[in-house]
């Protein structure tokens, strides 16, 4: 599965690029582990999976038309 | 005031409606608040409005002066999140419109980057929705502050 | 800021100190809001601000519709009474500023006839510092309101 | 003792003036029984007494230089 990746607020530091292609991702469990392993600051950050513009909490499927977002906690207003 | 439809129509799918836009480009003029306000008076049953103002504070850090926030929000998610945030108020207190606006980029020290605007016939609804408003977006909204620095390094905005 | 002084002489007898005049003739404008915002763009220290206003309501009565609002104040009593309540409001919330504007004369259904500014470094303290200013100057400020109606009878406003 | 009263909001309907000269006044009871007596109406009003621009409760003596005045209930803003 693969999967395209928006990146969102202090992620990016880390990242350094706000979109993401990641290939063989079949779940969000394993995007979360491939992520840490490529960018292991990321583990010292708070972020927040979306999945179709939902937070999710537990480990899910991707199928093909996922959106897929990293949102570090929120600071508007 | 097509907020009242958003109202009436609970049970039709996000999908067959489109959020209304709430984001633009920069600080947000007091010229175009007072444009807001003076659009409410032909609707001659409110009482009572509600504003509440975000203002960028040039808060001294330890990295230094702020002076502009940079906002960035993944804004279909926003937009989606603010639309249900105004059918849960509108639900829960007798509100005439509301009406919400979030600067994007960069707003200077002094700016103002949020404008929320709640109108109801008697003062407690309208007073009561724009706080809940404001706690609600600040804490589900996806938006996020990037304090730029006198030096211009930059420190990421954390909401209390 | 004015009242910053306010708040650093509370043994200070009334008669020696002058207390700030809220009232002007007619409707406040939009465009006086507007600039009374953007005055505040120089203080960078707030984080948030607190309107409320007040709108002449066209309600329909027994007595007919109402077309306007004619305000009469005991003017010296209503700012001593106005002052004391700003005493109160900055000794108990961390504001920054306050100003409170009220309408004298006519207002016409649909105009701005009450004006309360607050602003803080965050949003509570001027969130409820707006609630609580315009709850007591209601109650406390001896202001009346006579309701002028479509036919130009008249009677009194209640207060809820 | 001669007072100027003031009277203001919905009583000036049943005084027809906002301004009121009274003799013989020596405190505040008197000045209700006298005020009623020419305007039997405010029996039907809830009024307070403001003198020197502070709302009384009780009887309160009437010297030179006082300042009267008649509140119906409130309504501002």
């Amino acid at each position: 599965m693969q999967v395209q990746v928006m990146i969102f607020g202090q992620l990016t530091d880390i990242t350094g690029k706000s979109e993401l292609m990641l290939y063989d991702i079949p779940d969000t469990d394993t995007l979360i582990r491939t992520l840490l392993s490529i960018y292991p600051a990321l583990s010292d950050t708070k972020f927040a999976i979306a999945l179709n513009k939902k937070v999710i909490r537990e480990n899910t499927l991707l199928e093909g038309d996922n959106n897929i977002a990293l949102l570090p906690p929120f600071s508007g207003g | 005031m097509d907020l009242q439809v958003g109202k009436n129509s609970k049970n039709t799918k996000m999908s067959e409606r489109k959020p209304k836009n709430i984001f633009s480009k920069g600080p947000i003029p007091a010229s175009f608040i007072a444009e807001s306000i003076q659009k409410h008076s032909s609707q001659k049953a409110i009482g009572g409005h509600s504003i509440f103002l975000g203002q960028v504070r040039a808060d001294q850090t330890e990295n230094g002066i702020v002076k502009a926030i940079d906002y960035t929000a993944y804004e279909d998610m926003a937009l989606e999140k603010m639309h249900l945030i105004r059918e849960d108020i509108f639900a829960k207190y007798p509100l005439t419109c509301m009406h919400v606006h979030h600067s994007l980029g960069e707003v200077a020290a002094g700016e103002i980057c949020l404008f929320v605007f709640t109108s109801s016939a008697h003062r407690k609804a309208a007073m009561d929705a724009c706080e809940e408003t404001v706690e609600r977006l600040k804490a589900e909204l996806p938006v996020w502050g990037r304090e730029i620095m006198e030096d211009d390094s930059h420190q990421w905005k954390v909401n209390q």
